[in-house]
């Protein structure tokens, strides 16, 4: 897969290591040229609603995605381009979402950031901050009820969203059931527009972990390399039974909360310290650095993901949109028990 | 031999767990306590490792029910009472009602909800919340009236493939018996007529059944013969039965437990309004619990909530007796 | 110079905090940045220390609003979208809605819910759940359709002394200007005949308010004459209106954004059916949202909420037209 | 107040020591007396609804109450009797709030242990567990507003009130704002049938303080000298503005969790373990020891406390009950806002 002649640094250890650095750094990279994309079809009008990018998560979100195994469970957040895409989203599949085409996996009916295949072991998220923790915990348990073992459950969440009474229920649920959950918290600084010293006041997120019983990481967010190798480590931890697992990565939101925020707020220091260093960049010098991967080969990707890009812009852009006549306006799976009165014809 | 509505409710259980490797149970002190009520006494020890404790966390609780259902399990979860699961409100109306029609992913849970008032219980141990989750879209709502009912609607409800709301009187607990579990049993979805009768329809729901036949029996004396509809569901809402039967009767007095603005009282009403207006020989009336929280003190709480007197002197009236 | 609906709710929270030193403001993000939507736009420079920023902690938030409002302040807090406040739902209904009533204590917090529908927004961020909270006793919901009603009735709800849910429609934000604020008001629980006619009364609320008031214009070609009421409160409901309304014209439709089951419109059907059967000349009518969430997709949305065009499908069907 | 002479081990530093022990002594008296009232009424049928006893919890919940000022917000739960009393509560509202007066504090209208009187900082309870401490937390942030200082705000929860999201979201607030709350934690091993294992994974419960950034303090809740001194402490540094205080207690619940449940469930372990010692007689012992008291003086204050009691219960006998035809039947403080229609007449 890597196009580069191994390097004299490349020992015969580092071959995994940077293999895995490659696909995780390639992934990334299509990660931040979807969002791009997102961010001009929203600027053209082209998306209804909101779009909400990773940009400076990229790092971490594919750290999740690429540590988790088929079977898995993996409920992502607004900042997952990365990981989903790890985890084996289509790019299709988030391209149909954004633009509410029929055919993508949420039909029209949800969109944006709220996608998944629950059936995949890819579970779509609700808005609501901390909901889908014990959705996660859930499935978990039923696999174990059914006797399967092995899989791990990861989900994502934001600072911010450790607030949520949703966050606290759920972990502690977790960790008195010795569930295979793994919570990365990306701490990036701001919850919208609320810095962290007005969401939570614990000298690190991380200390949260003791007052759960679980086993707490911590990582830089901006190094693709850290979250591989912590993240990893915490799958791994609870795979083999050791109990959920609660990440915090440091790191900074490199684009407003949304498209439509400028970001005004956030703190030019912040943007100069080591928290705002952008994880692509700095995954790509120490690609060049260590010679995994050159200049020209970095091109090519790029080059052939925009390509992938805009071809399945380009099918979606063809395909039909929803149809309110062809919906059934059905919210049950139980079809006798529908009503239909009193509503709009 | 002879079963109370409680009982009916265990054994119910007792037969999901047994015919189905899918369910569990899971809800604060049911396990080898078996349950505030004990309406899962001893399925823990019968059923070793599906009748699961919880800590104190109706969000997860209801999300992890979410969870497992995704997985293919038929999770029933037991609030200990109905008003808590205000706390678990979100995981209900926004996670699990939501899902099929996102995912076209069955999500099917079964809720148990202890509800309706007892004396002595106050504000926050007797609410009626039926209406608030049959207004979300996704949610299949239930109140049964009799033991047969407890017994065979909550085993429907295990099997049904969306989230089920089951509202179990914790007033007809113990003062409801049976001689036996029904072998067969009506559908979810229909009503029932408890009671036929030609000059007057009562609708009612849960307890309020009861309330209403003493009054169908009372006013015999006076003449009157009253038809009572049993709702059973109150989502979904069997219109066609309760219209028959106002077409039947010409009068319609609806009587609800439950707070007044935008209950089944309301819902049922604007139903027959809309669609049944031509039947109507008078004004439906409804009747429903004051609207203030429901009060502690005994002669409180038996004046907030409509009983059989206050129901006979509705009747009368729409009966001009 | 003109003000438009989110304007007003910025200019009425500046003259509440101006006037009265017991109110501040609450909310995620309302602090230096102004709020999700800036319905709080510079307020925390105009009133240092007077608006806070909040966790994303909604139990909490609602939780402390009642704390203060003991110690006798008038709390105005901002969910930042309608559908987040089922995550302090509990502390909404059970909390403050029961203090009154438990204690003679009042409770005067004003929740701010921006909600309703605007395309692209999907299931949980378009949510109408006005009814869930005017289910329960202890709480007023004011739904303001105009830019005037947005300022005064906002301005009459930090007043009251009693929680307040403010249900702000996000499509009417932007979409709705006036040419300036008003200076006085109609008081909180008088509906207003948004235009007179004497052949259909359309009873709305909120945006669609909107919607009648196009379908009203649009069918005078057609020779009808329809009156228009907004609601601006759905609790209290201003009963005496609608009927007399309807005593005119004898004829009614209910139009609201919500699901169908226990809305808005299924009690205000149910009181005119009550308490105005005779005046009716023809069966009510209502028009609600499908009862699915509200979908993505602006074709799906479109069809899914009543719009002008539905209304008057309705109408017309009312009208013999 | 104290009737027996200074022993000679009592220095004159011990006193105000002492007094304040036998101070707290003699309330945990009369809230068991209070309780075992309440007990034997519900026998008799004469309690409707449930009955919450708070035998075995007395040291601390006395504790709690005695450590406020008037002035102070306190919000007690279902087993603080004793702290309730310490406050000021008369045995007459404790009385006629169980027995449904329309002359207690909730009329009839709320009864058992939903009791208080807001407008002196003793705020009644609802029954969703730990709801109330975001209330006081807004009582507190009320009187910061308002410029009033030095006041501070306490309130008492089970471990299994700790699993709320209502406890995290609260506990989480008040560091944030840096309340001056005391958050009183009663581990007494079960949650109705639930024992802590089922309830909670980490190692101490103490231990949660670190992940919100508050002080945290554990004692041996059987133990009035160490509840005194440790509850004391918090409340001293709270009102100094060190910010929330969370203290954790173990012991353990001696009695039924309510008098409906005979708690057969209790591991008779633990019942003979020093979590089930009964810190009412070994504060008894202890003052008997320390010759704080004698035995005589000791059922002097048992009998004068029962008279109170049978007195109060004999006032509130004769009282009226509530008339429903008296009531308003209005939830609404704004009577024009109120509406009378398809209610039972
Ligand atoms: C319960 C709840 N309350 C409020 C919101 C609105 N909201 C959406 S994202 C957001 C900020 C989230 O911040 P954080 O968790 O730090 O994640 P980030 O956006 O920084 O990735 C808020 C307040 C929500 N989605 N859910
Ligand atoms: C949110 C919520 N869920 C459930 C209940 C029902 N309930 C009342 S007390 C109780 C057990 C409380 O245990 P703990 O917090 O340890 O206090 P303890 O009774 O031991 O003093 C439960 C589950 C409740 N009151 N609130
Ligand atoms: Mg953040
Ligand atoms: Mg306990």
């Amino acid at each position: 897969m890597v196009q580069t002649a191994p390097s004299p640094a490349a020992t015969v250890e580092a071959a995994p290591r940077r293999d895995e650095f490659v696909r995780a750094f390639r992934v990334m990279l299509l990660a931040r040229l979807l969002d791009e994309k997102f961010a001009s079809l929203y600027r053209a009008g082209k998306i209804h609603g909101g779009v909400f990018l990773g940009k400076g998560q990229e790092a971490l979100s594919v750290a999740v995605g690429q540590s988790l195994c088929p079977g898995d469970i993996f409920a992502p957040l607004i900042r997952d381009q990365a990981g989903r895409l790890a985890f084996g989203e289509t790019i299709l599949d988030a391209v149909r979402t954004y633009m509410g085409s029929p055919l993508g996996p949420m039909r029209g009916r949800d969109g944006n950031v709220h996608r998944g295949k629950p059936r995949e072991g890819y579970l779509p998220m609700i808005s609501h901050l901390g909901a889908m923790i014990s959705v996660v915990n859930g499935a978990l348990l039923g696999r174990r009820f059914q006797g399967k073992t092995g899989a791990v459950g990861a989900t994502c969440l934001g600072e911010g969203g450790t607030s949520t009474g949703a966050f606290h229920e759920s972990l502690n649920q977790a960790a008195i059931e010795r569930l295979p959950l793994v919570l990365v918290v990306a701490d990036n600084q701001y919850a919208y527009s609320t810095p962290s010293s007005q969401q939570f006041a614990c000298r690190a997120l991380v200390d949260k972990a003791v007052g759960y019983g679980v086993t707490g990481h911590s990582v830089d967010g901006t190094d693709l390399e850290a979250c591989l190798q912590t993240v990893g480590a915490a799958v791994a931890r609870a795979r083999a039974g050791s109990g959920p697992q609660l990440i915090v990565a440091h790191l900074l939101r490199l684009c407003g909360h949304g498209e439509h925020d400028d970001a005004g707020y956030i703190d030019p220091k912040l943007k100069q310290s080591p928290l705002g260093r952008d994880c692509l960049k700095v995954a790509e010098e120490f690609l060049l650095q260590n010679q995994w991967a050159d200049a020209k080969s970095i091109e090519t990707w790029r080059a052939e993901k925009i390509k992938n890009i805009e071809e399945a812009v380009a099918i979606v852009q063809r395909e039909p949109t929803p149809d309110p006549f062809k919906e059934d306006w059905r919210a049950l799976a139980s079809e006798h028990l529908g009503e239909l009165r009193s509503e709009n014809p | 031999m002879s079963i109370t509505y409680l009982e009916a409710i265990r054994e119910a259980q007792a037969r999901a767990l047994a015919d189905d490797p899918r369910v569990y149970i899971y809800g604060q002190d049911v396990g080898a306590f078996g349950g505030a009520f004990k309406a899962t006494k001893n399925l823990a020890q019968e059923f070793p490792g599906r009748v699961l404790n919880a800590p104190i966390s109706e969000d997860a609780i209801i999300g992890s029910a979410v969870g497992a259902a995704i997985e293919g399990m038929r999770p029933i979860i037991e609030m200990q009472f109905a008003d808590f699961s205000t706390v678990g409100f979100n995981q209900i109306v926004n996670q699990a009602a939501t899902l099929f029609w996102r995912t076209q992913v069955p999500c099917p849970i079964t809720i148990r909800l202890p509800f309706g008032g007892t004396s002595g219980s106050g504000p926050f141990h007797s609410q009626c919340i039926e209406a608030i989750y049959a207004h979300y879209p996704g949610i299949i709502v239930l109140t049964p009236a009799t033991v047969e009912d407890a017994y065979s609607m909550l085993l429907e409800a295990v099997a049904i493939d969306d989230p089920v709301i089951f509202c179990e009187h914790k007033y007809l607990y113990y003062h409801l018996k049976a001689d036996r579990l029904p072998t067969e049993a009506m559908p979810v979805g229909k009503a029932r007529i408890a009671r036929a009768g030609r000059d007057l329809t009562i609708v009612a729901y849960s307890a309020m059944v009861h309330e209403a036949l003493a009054v169908a029996e009372e006013l015999v004396s006076e003449g009157a013969e009253i038809e009572v509809v049993d709702l059973r569901s109150v989502k979904p809402l069997d219109t066609d039965t309760v219209i028959a039967s106002v077409a039947r009767t010409g009068r319609l007095l609806c009587v609800g437990e439950a707070w007044p603005w935008g209950g089944v009282t309301a819902e049922v009403i604007a139903r027959v309004a809309t669609e049944g207006f031509g039947l109507l020989d008078a004004p439906p009336q409804r009747l429903n619990a004051k609207d203030t929280p429901v009060p502690y003190h005994p002669n409180l709480w038996s004046t907030h909530r409509p009983t059989a007197r206050s129901i006979a002197v509705a009747a009368r009236n729409l009966l001009g007796l």
